[in-house]
Order: C-alpha cells, then structure tokens, then sequence
C-alpha cells in the first residue's frame, strides 16, 4: 500500500439519527474529496462489524466509529484513532444514565441499588457503551452487584425500546444516553419524553472518533489529518461559516474535529478490562485475573503517559 | 312423467374448438340411457355439463335437472349444489382421493345423507360404514376396503368409483365409460348392479360405453353422439349397420370389424 | 340394503374391525405436540395473553402514529426500493440457477439417497449459517457495497430455494418421469421433459417468494453498507419518525402486493 | 431363436399381499403374446415388472430382456438402463406429461434415438417432428398434434400413449389395456397397428387385454393370471369356457355372459 | 415410415407448420429478464466478480477464524437454543393454525376471487410490514419479553404460510375434488377430504422450514429483549469472538438438520 489509493473508502455507521445519513454526510464528503483529490465513498452500514472487517481486510480506509467500536478496529482491523467528533455545542462528549418513569417513585441510584427484586431492568445492547458497559461498571460493578440478582427481571433491548418500555410502564429501569434522551427523543416524540426522569449520570464519555487505517500512505494520512483539522476552522470567516453549517447538519450537528489518538480509548479500555477481573473473580478463574490485573496496569501506565481520555 | 334431464341449446367450446353443437335432450325418470359415440366425440364433456362441473357457452339456453334449472345461458344457478346430492358421478378417471383409504372414497358418497358437521370430523356412524362395505362387495371389493385408493390397480379403482356413486343412492346416475378397465366378468357384474338400480329403485342412469354390443342389450334408449353432435336417439334396435359406421367415422377400419367379430348389432335388430 | 344391519357378510364384518394402528399413530403424535406447547407455554411466557386485551389501547397509541404517513420523501423512497430490487434480482437469479440443480440432487424421487443426503446437509448449513457470516466473508473479498450484500444473500436463499424447489419435486406425480424412462429418455430428459413442467408452476411462485423476501431484507445488506428500503426503514424507525416508516410501509407492501400478483398471474400461464 | 422375455421365479410382494407368485415365462421374438386376467390379478404388476419399474423381491431369481439379466434377485442390473429403449410400453394410465403438447409426448419417444444434447434443449430434426406426427396419423390424433395432452379425452391420451410408444420403434412393446378407452372403430385401428408392427417389423408384442375375444383372435399365445399365478399359458384356440370361468372367478356372472352375448371363445376353439 | 419426407399427408403437412405464438412469448419474457439483469448489473456492482477470486485468500483468512470452535460455553448455548425452540414453537403452532385458514381463502381453486383478492393482499401486508413494527406493537401491549416476540414472529410468519400453503393448494389435482363436490359433498368436506390430502405432505414440510426459520430468527427477539440463540450469535460475533460464534453455528448446522431430517421423515409417512 505505498501508492495512493483509486478510492478512499468511508464507512460510516447508521445511529440514531434524524435525517437521511446521505444527504447528512453528503457535504461534508464532497468537500473531504476537493480537499484530498481522490473521490471518497460512503458506506453507510446498520452494523460496525462489517466495517471492521472491511478494514481489516483493507476495503475500508477511514471509519466513524463510538468508543468500544473502535477498540476493535484498532486491535483488530489495524486501525487508528486519529480525530475526535464533538458536538456542535462544542460537547466533547456524552452521558450515560439510568431513566425511571415520573411516576415510579424512584428518585436516585440508592433507591435502585436498594435491590429488593420488586423491580424489573431494561439493560442496553451489550454492545452499546452508554447502554450496558458504562452502567455495568459504575453502576454495578463498583458498588459489586449484578443487575440480575438485583431485579426481578431484566430485559435487554436498544435506548429506543428501554425509553418507550420506561414511558409505559413496561420497565421500571432502564440505561440511557444524553444524547438519546435529551436530543432524540423530544424531538420526536415530545409525549414520551416528558414521562421520563433521570437519575444517574455516568463520567463523561469521550465523543465518537474517527478511525483510518494505520498502513494508509503517510502522505494520504497527512492530508486526512489536514482536511479534517482545518475543516470549520482555518481560511475565511465565509469559508468557516460554510463550513461549521455543513458540520452542524452532518450526522446529530457537529462541530469542528478535534485530534485525538488511541488514548482516547483508554477509558473504555478500562471498564472493560475491569469487567473482565470481576467475571475471573466470580469464577475464580485466577489466570484470569492476573491477565485483567496485568491488562490494567498497563493501561494505567499508558494514561500515565498520554493522559486519562487522551488529552 | 317427470323429466330427469332436460337439455336445451348446449354448446361448449373450449379454446376454437366447439367440442358440443346445440345438444338438445331430455331423459325421463326411470330410463337407462346408453351414450355412445367414437373417442373425443364429447360423451365426458356432455356428462360434466350435466353435472354442473363445465359451464356452458353463453350461446347456450339452459340445463334443468329434476325440473330445476341448473345452468342458464352462461351461468349456474344457486339450485345446482343443493341438486348435487341426488346426482352421482363415475367419472371415467375414477377421480377417487388417492392418499385416502377406499373406504373413506365410498364414505365420501355418504356425506350428503348425514349431518355435514360429523363428515367435517371424519365421524361416520356404524351403519353409514356397513352401507359402505356392502356397496364394495358389490363390486366385489370390500377386501380391499383399507388399502389406499392411489395403490390399487386400474379396474379396481374403477370399481371403486362405482361403489363410491352406489352408496350415493342418487336418483340419477352419470356413469363416463364405466367398464373401461374391466373385465368382462366384472364388467358384467358392474352392468347387472346398473340395470338392478333401474329396475328396482327407479333410478336414472346415463351411461357411455364404448362397448356397443353392451349398450345395445343393456340400455332401452341410446344417444350416439358425433363430432359434438346428437345423430342418433332411440331405441336400441334402431341402429343399422351403416349407422355405426357414419358413427365411429371410419371406412376401412369397419369392414374389418364386421369380418373379424360378431356383430352384435344385426342380432339385436 | 334397507336394514343394513341384518345379516352381514364375514367380508363385510372383517373390514369392519377397528383400525388401531392408524388410531395410535394419530393420538401420539397429537399428544407430543401438546406436551411440547404445554411445556413451553411459561418459558414463552404464553400466559401472558390476556395483556393482548387488556392492554390493546397500548397497540391503539402505537399504530396511531402510523396514520399520518408523510409522503415528502416518497421519491426518494421509491428509489431506494428499486436499488433494493436490483440487488435481490441478481441474488435471486444467481440462487435460482445453482438451486435447480442443488434442489435435484436433494430430492429422493429423483436423486439416489447417497447424493441426497449430503446435498442437503450442504444446503442445511447454507440456511443455518447465519447469514452476517457470508455477508463478512464477502465484504473480505469485494469490500463493502452491494456486491457483497448481493453475494451473501444468494448463498442464503440457494439454501432456502433448494429446500423449497426440493419439497416441490418430492410432490410430483411420477407416472409421466416412468413413462419418459421406459421410452428410453436419460436421466436429464426425464428431469427437462417429466419433472420440471410439473414442478414449474410451483417454483415461479417459490422464486418470486424468495425475490420478495429479498427485497425486504434489511439486516445483510445493512452490514455491508449496501442501503436499500429495508435500511431506510430501520433508519427511520429507530429514529422514531413512524410518519416516514408508514410511507416506507406503503412503498413495500404495494411491491409486495404487486409481486404477488405477478407471481399468480405467472401462474396461471404456466399452469 | 432369440430369448425376448425370460422370466423365472418372480415374486412381488406389496406390504401382506403377494401379488405375482413364482412367475416363470419365456417370450420369443416376433410372438404376439396376449395377457389376460381379471382385474387386480397382477397383469400391470407383471408388465411394469418386466419393464423394471418395479423391483421383484429377494426370494426371486431373475428376469432377462434380450438374454441379457436386467433383475437377479432384489437388484436392478446395470444393463436394465441401456435395454429401455428397446422396450415400449403403453400404460394403463398413459404416463403422458400432462403440461406438454401432445406432439412433445410423441417426441419423447424419439429421445433414445437422437443425441442427448438434442433433447436436453429439445431440439428435434424435422425428420423426427415428422415421424411423430406420421404416428400420431396412425392413432387418427394428428390434428390433436398441439393440445396439451392433460386437456385431451380419456381415449385420446391412450392413443397419444400409443403414438408415443409406435415412434420408440422398440422390438418389444408392452402394452397394458391399450384399448381400454377406445371405441371399437379405434381399438381395431390400434389392434391392427399392433399386429401389424409384429408381422412387418418382427416386433415382439405382449398386450394384457380385457376382451377376451380380442386377444383371441389377434395373438398366437395367451397368458392367463390369477390371483398372480399363471394358470394357461399356450395357443388360443386352447382355453375352454371351463378356464375362463375359473380366471374370472364367478360362478353366476358368466352364465349371463354367455347367453347375452356371442362366446368368441367357441369360434376361436 | 422409411423415408418420412416422401409424400406427406395433409394433415401432417399443417401441424408441421411452426408456432411462432409460443417461441415469441418465451423470447419476450427471456429478453425481458436479461434486460433487467443487465440494467441492474453496474448498480448492484456485479462487475466486482472478479475480486471473488483474485481476493479469495481473504475469504480463506476470515474463515480460518471459525476452525477452532470454542466449546466451553456448549451448554449455556443448547440452552440458548431450546429457549428460542420454544417461542418457534408457539410462534409457528399459532401461524400455522390462522395460516391454514387464511392459505384456503387465498387460494384461487378452492375461494372465489372476491375473497381471495382481499385475503392475499392482507397477508401481502403481513409480510410486508416490518416484523420491527410487530415488535413493538407487541411490546406496548405484554411488555418486553418471549411473548412479544412470539407474537410478532406469528404475525409474520402467518403472512409467509397463507403464501406458501396457498401456492401447495393451488397445484393440487382439483379431480378427486370433483369427485367430492360431485357425490355431493359440501365445501368444508371438499377442503377436508379433497385439498388437505393432497397437500398434507407438502404443508408438513413447508410448516418445519418456517419452524426452522424461525428457530434462526434473531433481529425480532433480540429487540423485544427475547434472547435465543440468534441473538446470542450476535453477541458473539459482533464481539468477533468467532471461536464462540463457531459452536453456535454447529448448534444451528446440527438442528436445522434434524428439523430438515425429521422433515423428510414426515413426508415419506405422509405420502
Ligand atoms: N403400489 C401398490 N401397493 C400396494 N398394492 C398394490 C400396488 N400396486 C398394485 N397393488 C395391488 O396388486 C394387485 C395387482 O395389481 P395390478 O395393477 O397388477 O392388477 P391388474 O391385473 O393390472 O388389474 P387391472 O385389470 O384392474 O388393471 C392389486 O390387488 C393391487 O391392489
Ligand atoms: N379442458 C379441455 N380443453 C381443451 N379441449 C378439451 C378439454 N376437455 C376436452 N377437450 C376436447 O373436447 C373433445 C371432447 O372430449 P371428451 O372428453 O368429451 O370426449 P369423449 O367423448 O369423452 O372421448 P373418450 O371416449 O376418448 O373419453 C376432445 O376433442 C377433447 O380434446
Ligand atoms: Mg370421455
Ligand atoms: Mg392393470
């Protein structure tokens, strides 16, 4: 791969989003081609394991990844964070939570964690960070319990299905996300939203990254980086306007991209080695737990170095 | 006297082909009805019409049974199902259910006669079943009573079939070639059963046969039909020899025929 | 035959002994469907039913906002389906040539049981093997896009075709193949000329089945990033804009119905 | 002379009911062997036997076409494909594909005869649309050349069933009741086709035929089944009224049967 | 008969003649396939095919991956496996039972086609609509769970039954149904003792494929938060623990096979 590639493949993955992800992203990648001169392809897939794979197998150049997608892409597909998406309002992240309806008379994490099996659980996608692997840690793994000893019924379903289940009744619990609850759902359904209540919020989680492959030319990757950096920024206040609107109607309305790198993963990376220690434990698997032991120390050391979130 | 089958204006055409030309016909209580004429002459086709299973052309005028209209013009009328119960059919592929037992096929000829609820739960009382098997010995069939219909061999289905019309107890009786696949003991078995319920019951039976040697000693009133149309109707007796051979349209073929075998034809007349 | 109880022949009386095997047969297998269902009616959790009642204004409130379908995007939409269609006309023509064959071999009228079985073990696999694995396996060799989406369902449908074209075959009659055999036909001319204008009625319909189920798949084409109706729809539902999804319905239930039609109005020339 | 037909010690066994008994027979070529029997005595059993479409049981020894084994004991041979087309059969229920033109049934006769690539995309020269259609002219069925057989007569499927085996140009031909459905004037045209390809060709014929008069007086030999066992097997002049009152087995139909009608039987005699 | 061209007869002279109604129609539909083959070719990117071979030792890496089952976790995923029986159970008894009704009134033989218009566009609808919509539908109604999941899949799959058995009925030989109308039979006795006869075998068989079909499903239960082995090979792959993954593929490969097996069994009774 040292020639530059025909075609840069753009995989992007469809969240919840609220217009039609081509005319979304349309803008954004007809300008990434002037910038870069070669033509970008979207792809747009309901699923991040084909993208992976693709990049794994090099069918896929850059990807717009969440968090634990992107371990994956960088472990797995030879992957590399190299830019960081923030939020219009210039958010550099999100929040996960837990939501109860109005009316459950449950008002904190202490009233959930009271555990007394009257309740039933709508967890998240296990796939999902906000939705299952940053509660599981917060939630549950540092206060040691389990969701499934805690209620007397847990369902697992995506924010969407555990918002409704909330509204009606259906769950007296559930996980969330900001950016579901307080973006989507009034928007689209103003009744429901208004039956909801938070109470938690998780540690704030880093935005989605962007993701190239590592082995891409040096020279392509100089100008991706470039592109994206100056994207909304640099030029003339026209040009930065143009930008930034593009930006803003880009995927949930974005703001200008900042530079990131693998650290930006390390918090994830944590939580998840750390679920892996507390499953070893529970089944006194001691190898187990000393590779967990040894996975965080060296993550520790890493965030040592490169900063907690990679800042 | 009440008439049986009263046909008036049938033609059928299927495709450009006019299989039927303006059949007129009535058949009164109690007659036995020879239908002959050569292969692909339309003898099926005019007892389906009968039956109600093909509609007429629109040309036509109407098909009454039991003095009820059952087809007018190009549509069957609401008496034609109610009718269908008095109307039994041996059709001359046997049309017998084949994953089903003989037994059941014969049973089938009794649904009209019991509560349609016990036919939809396969409930047949104890008599209705000896009905059944005594029409079999009739045909000489009740050992095969539990075998599946699609496995037995030609003339036995077809001895199926007649029991199957037989347990009816139809007042008039379509028999389509009903001694095809028979032997001439059975065949003659199968005739005797025909004239017995002509005789004694009074029912009406139409019946095409190729054989006409049959149909002459058998049937007081035979119909020969040609290319779709009626050419003879009468007596048995009426038919001459150049009759027959106008009929099967052939002009070497009957010489033959007349050389070969007796014809039964002159010592009927 | 008045009283037909009178005096019965010993013919009459032999065949009217009941059958008990028939009986039997019946009964077990009636009762083991039952132990089944009784057995999953609580892990089914079945016994929920009476919410289907009690709770149905729930429905109500669902399916309300349905009822306003917002027909701005229609074009778009349509467009959408028809790259849908595009897609499952080549994964249902390519799955149709290599079921033809495959759907042979794994008839038992037609092929001898040692071909039969492993074919269909073969096309097992071809269903059983969920199809994301074949929708990765081709992104590896052609990248994302349709193509692979396009791949991944032909090996999935030749499976289910085979199954499908197969229980077709193994419903013929199989008096015209004899008669094909015995004057002399070989093997292929007993399949062009005895099975497959019986069965061809049947498989047009069959394949314009499969090409209307492609067409509504979703989950294959949205791994590998090849778009199409079904992906809008989820888009569109998970986004909970119902006003859209309705329109999408509309879309695709009038291809589907249109379909249909011509699938029976095929029917009824081949028949 | 040459062995056409060699039979010995078949058995066949459906589930309980044994419905050929330790048959043993020898046809030679150019014989006109006539098969009679009552219905459901094993005659189209027999036939199908003979034509490897059925597999004797494993108590049987074997049957040879051409001298050459197609059955030793429960197993086909390998020589039982290649022999096929030497052997025409006629079925008792036609075996036409009903969804394919009559001509196309015709046609697949002429399939052995042809390189196989030429039938697989149906393919057929000009010469052998012709010899088709010559034998359709035979059975009187040439204008019936472009019907869909399913949609044909009873009568006129069995004489497509017939055009097809004639075009086989087979040297043996066995048909099973191939004049079941025919009127007279076209069973003595297929009779007479038959007897001619036996004496002209030297094709060897076995016809199972319910009318014993016929059989009589068209073939050099008779075989009479019963119950699956052959009870005569020899010239036709040889069976007395005594032997078919015995093949039939009834006692009271057969007197009616020989008042009512003439006893070709007697005459042959 | 020696040499056929001689002196041909009138009438073979006529039916000599070629039929071009015939040639004509099968050259129209074949042009017309082609046609839209070739127009679907570049958008649904055919013209990748080549990749398939010249990127064939991708397909052969992936692959490797799945070579190495991981069989510690077996157990939990038989378990997986019967809890997804069970609601397939459930979910196909009930479709199968609306879908025998439904099948007879969408079928032209045996309905008048006032009622089978409306019926077949209903379950047109029925398979149309995204099972997602069930989903929820039923969601609102009995919560999450195996019930809304049962539910759903019924729906739909009544859609694809009413299909399928209605296509068998419509093949049947309406002859020995005749017999029945004709001995005076009424319209359920022509259904009971006429049509389902003849298709039992064939609804037997196409009953276990959608059973198996839906023992496979996994995007309907794994929304309502059903579970079942879809849903755990899900989690599996998408967590590319493809060892895992693996052994639920030979928990699939193995059922499907019995369910297919089982099939053919059925079959060779009922027929
Ligand atoms: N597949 C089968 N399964 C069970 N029994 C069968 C099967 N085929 C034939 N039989 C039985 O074998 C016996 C002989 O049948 P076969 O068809 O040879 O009689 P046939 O002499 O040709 O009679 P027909 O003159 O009526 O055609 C019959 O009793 C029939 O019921
Ligand atoms: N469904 C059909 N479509 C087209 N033609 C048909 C159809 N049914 C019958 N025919 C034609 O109608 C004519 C009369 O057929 P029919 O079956 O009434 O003859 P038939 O007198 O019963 O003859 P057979 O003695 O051979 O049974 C035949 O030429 C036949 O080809
Ligand atoms: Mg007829
Ligand atoms: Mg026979």
């Amino acid at each position: 791969a040292n020639g530059m590639p025909k075609q840069l493949n753009f995989g992007i993955i469809a969240t919840e989003s609220t217009t039609t992800l081509e005319d979304s992203f349309g803008p954004l990648v007809k300008e990434m081609e002037k910038s870069l001169g070669v033509p970008v392809k979207m792809f747009f897939a309901s699923d991040y394991a084909g993208i992976i794979e693709g990049m794994r197998f090099k069918k896929v150049d850059i990807g717009w990844f969440g968090n634990k997608s992107a371990i994956q892409a960088v472990d797995r597909a030879n992957g590399e964070v190299f830019a960081q998406t923030i939020k219009d309002s210039g958010e550099r992240g999100y929040y996960s939570l837990l939501i109860t309806n109005k009316d459950s008379g449950l008002n904190s994490l202490e009233d959930v964690l009271k555990c007394d099996g009257s309740k039933t659980f709508g967890n998240g996608d296990p796939n999902s960070t906000s939705g299952f692997a940053i509660p599981g840690y917060y939630v549950w793994a540092l206060n040691n319990k389990t969701p499934e000893e805690c209620f007397k019924r847990v369902v697992s379903s995506n924010h969407q299905g555990n918002a409704i289940a909330v509204a009606t009744g259906k769950v007296d619990v559930a996980t969330n996300n900001t950016e579901t609850l307080y973006d989507r759902i009034p928007k689209t359904n103003p009744k429901m939203a208004g039956k909801i209540k938070e109470i938690w919020r998780s540690p704030l989680i880093p935005s989605d990254p962007m993701v190239w492959r590592k082995d891409l030319p040096e020279e392509l990757k100089q100008k991706i980086l470039y592109f994206f950096i100056q994207f909304g920024r640099f030029g003339s206040p026209e040009k930065v306007k143009k930008e930034r609107d593009i930006l803003a109607n880009t995927s949930d309305g974005w703001g200008p991209f900042l530079a990131s790198s693998d650290a930006q993963l390390l918090d994830v990376r944590q939580i998840e080695a750390f679920k892996k220690k507390l499953k070893a434990e529970r089944n006194g698997d001691k190898e187990g737990i000393k590779k967990a032991e040894a996975e965080l120390a060296q993550l520790k050391k890493t965030a040592d170095i490169v900063g907690q979130g990679g800042y | 006297m009440d008439m049986v089958i009263d046909i008036e204006g049938l033609n059928k055409t299927f495709g450009k082909n006019q299989v039927l030309k303006n059949i007129n016909l009535k058949i009164q209580t109690g007659e036995m009805v020879g239908l002959i004429g050569a292969s692909g002459s339309g003898k099926s086709t005019l007892i389906r019409s009968i039956a109600g299973l093909e509609t007429m052309d629109h040309t036509s005028k109407h098909i009454k049974i039991f003095s009820e209209p059952t087809q007018l013009g190009h549509r069957r009328t609401s008496s034609y199902r109610s009718l269908r119960k008095d109307v039994g059919i041996i059709f001359q592929q046997f049309n017998l259910v084949g994953r089903l037992s003989l037994l059941t096929n014969v049973l089938i000829g009794r649904l009209a006669h019991n509560p349609s609820w016990k036919g939809i739960f396969k409930l047949f009382p104890k008599a209705e079943r000896i009905k059944a098997l005594q029409a079999l010995e009739r045909v000489n069939m009740v050992d095969y009573a539990h075998q599946r219909s699609s496995t037995l061999s030609g003339g036995q289905q077809q001895r199926g079939a007649i029991a199957r019309a037989l347990t009816q107890e139809a007042k008039l009786i379509l028999a389509d070639e009903p001694i095809a696949s028979l032997d001439p003991a059975s065949s003659d078995r199968v005739m005797n059963l025909l004239c017995d319920i002509n005789n004694q019951d009074g029912t009406t039976v139409v019946v095409s046969l190729h054989q006409f040697e049959v149909a002459t000693t058998r049937c007081d009133r035979i119909i020969a039909l040609r290319d779709g149309e009626i050419v003879y109707d009468g007596k048995a007796c009426g038919i001459s020899n150049a009759d027959l051979i106008e009929l099967y349209g052939v002009e070497e073929g009957i010489c033959n025929l007349g050389a070969e075998r007796p014809t039964p034809i002159m010592k009927a007349g | 035959m008045d009283n037909p109880n009178l005096q019965l022949s010993p013919a009459v009386e032999k065949q009217l002994q009941p059958r008990w095997s028939k009986t039997v047969a019946n009964t077990v297998s009636a009762l083991v469907l039952a132990v089944l269902l009784g057995a999953s009616y609580y892990p089914a959790e079945i016994n929920n039913w009476p919410m289907l009642f009690t709770d149905a204004g729930n429905m109500m409130i669902f399916l309300k906002d349905f009822l306003h379908p917002d027909f701005t995007d229609l074009v778009m939409f349509i467009q959408k389906m028809l790259e849908t269609i595009y897609m499952a006309l080549w994964g249902t023509f390519l799955s149709v040539i290599a079921g033809v064959f495959f759907s042979l071999l794994s008839s038992n009228n037609v092929a001898p049981a040692w071909i039969v079985f492993p074919t269909r073990r073969l096309m097992d696999s071809a269903r059983a093997i969920n199809e994301l694995v074949f929708a990765i396996l081709f992104v590896a060799a052609v990248g994302l896009g349709p193509m692979a989406g396009v791949m991944a369902l032909c090996v999935h449908n030749l499976g289910v075709i085979s199954k499908l074209f197969s229980e077709a075959v193994e419903s013929i009659d199989m008096r015209p193949v004899e008669g094909i055999r015995s004057s002399g036909g070989g093997y292929l001319h007993e399949i062009i000329y005895g099975v497959i204008p019986q069965v061809l009625p049947l498989w047009s319909s069959l394949t314009l089945y499969r090409f209307e189920t492609l067409v509504r798949s979703a989950t294959v084409l949205g791994i590998v990033g090849a778009g199409g109706i079904g992906f809008t729809f989820y888009e569109s539902f998970r986004a909970f804009q119902y006003d859209r999804a309705a329109t999408i319905i509309i879309v695709m239930v009038i291809s589907v119905s249109l379909i249909d039609m011509l699938s029976s109005r095929l029917r009824k020339i081949l028949i």
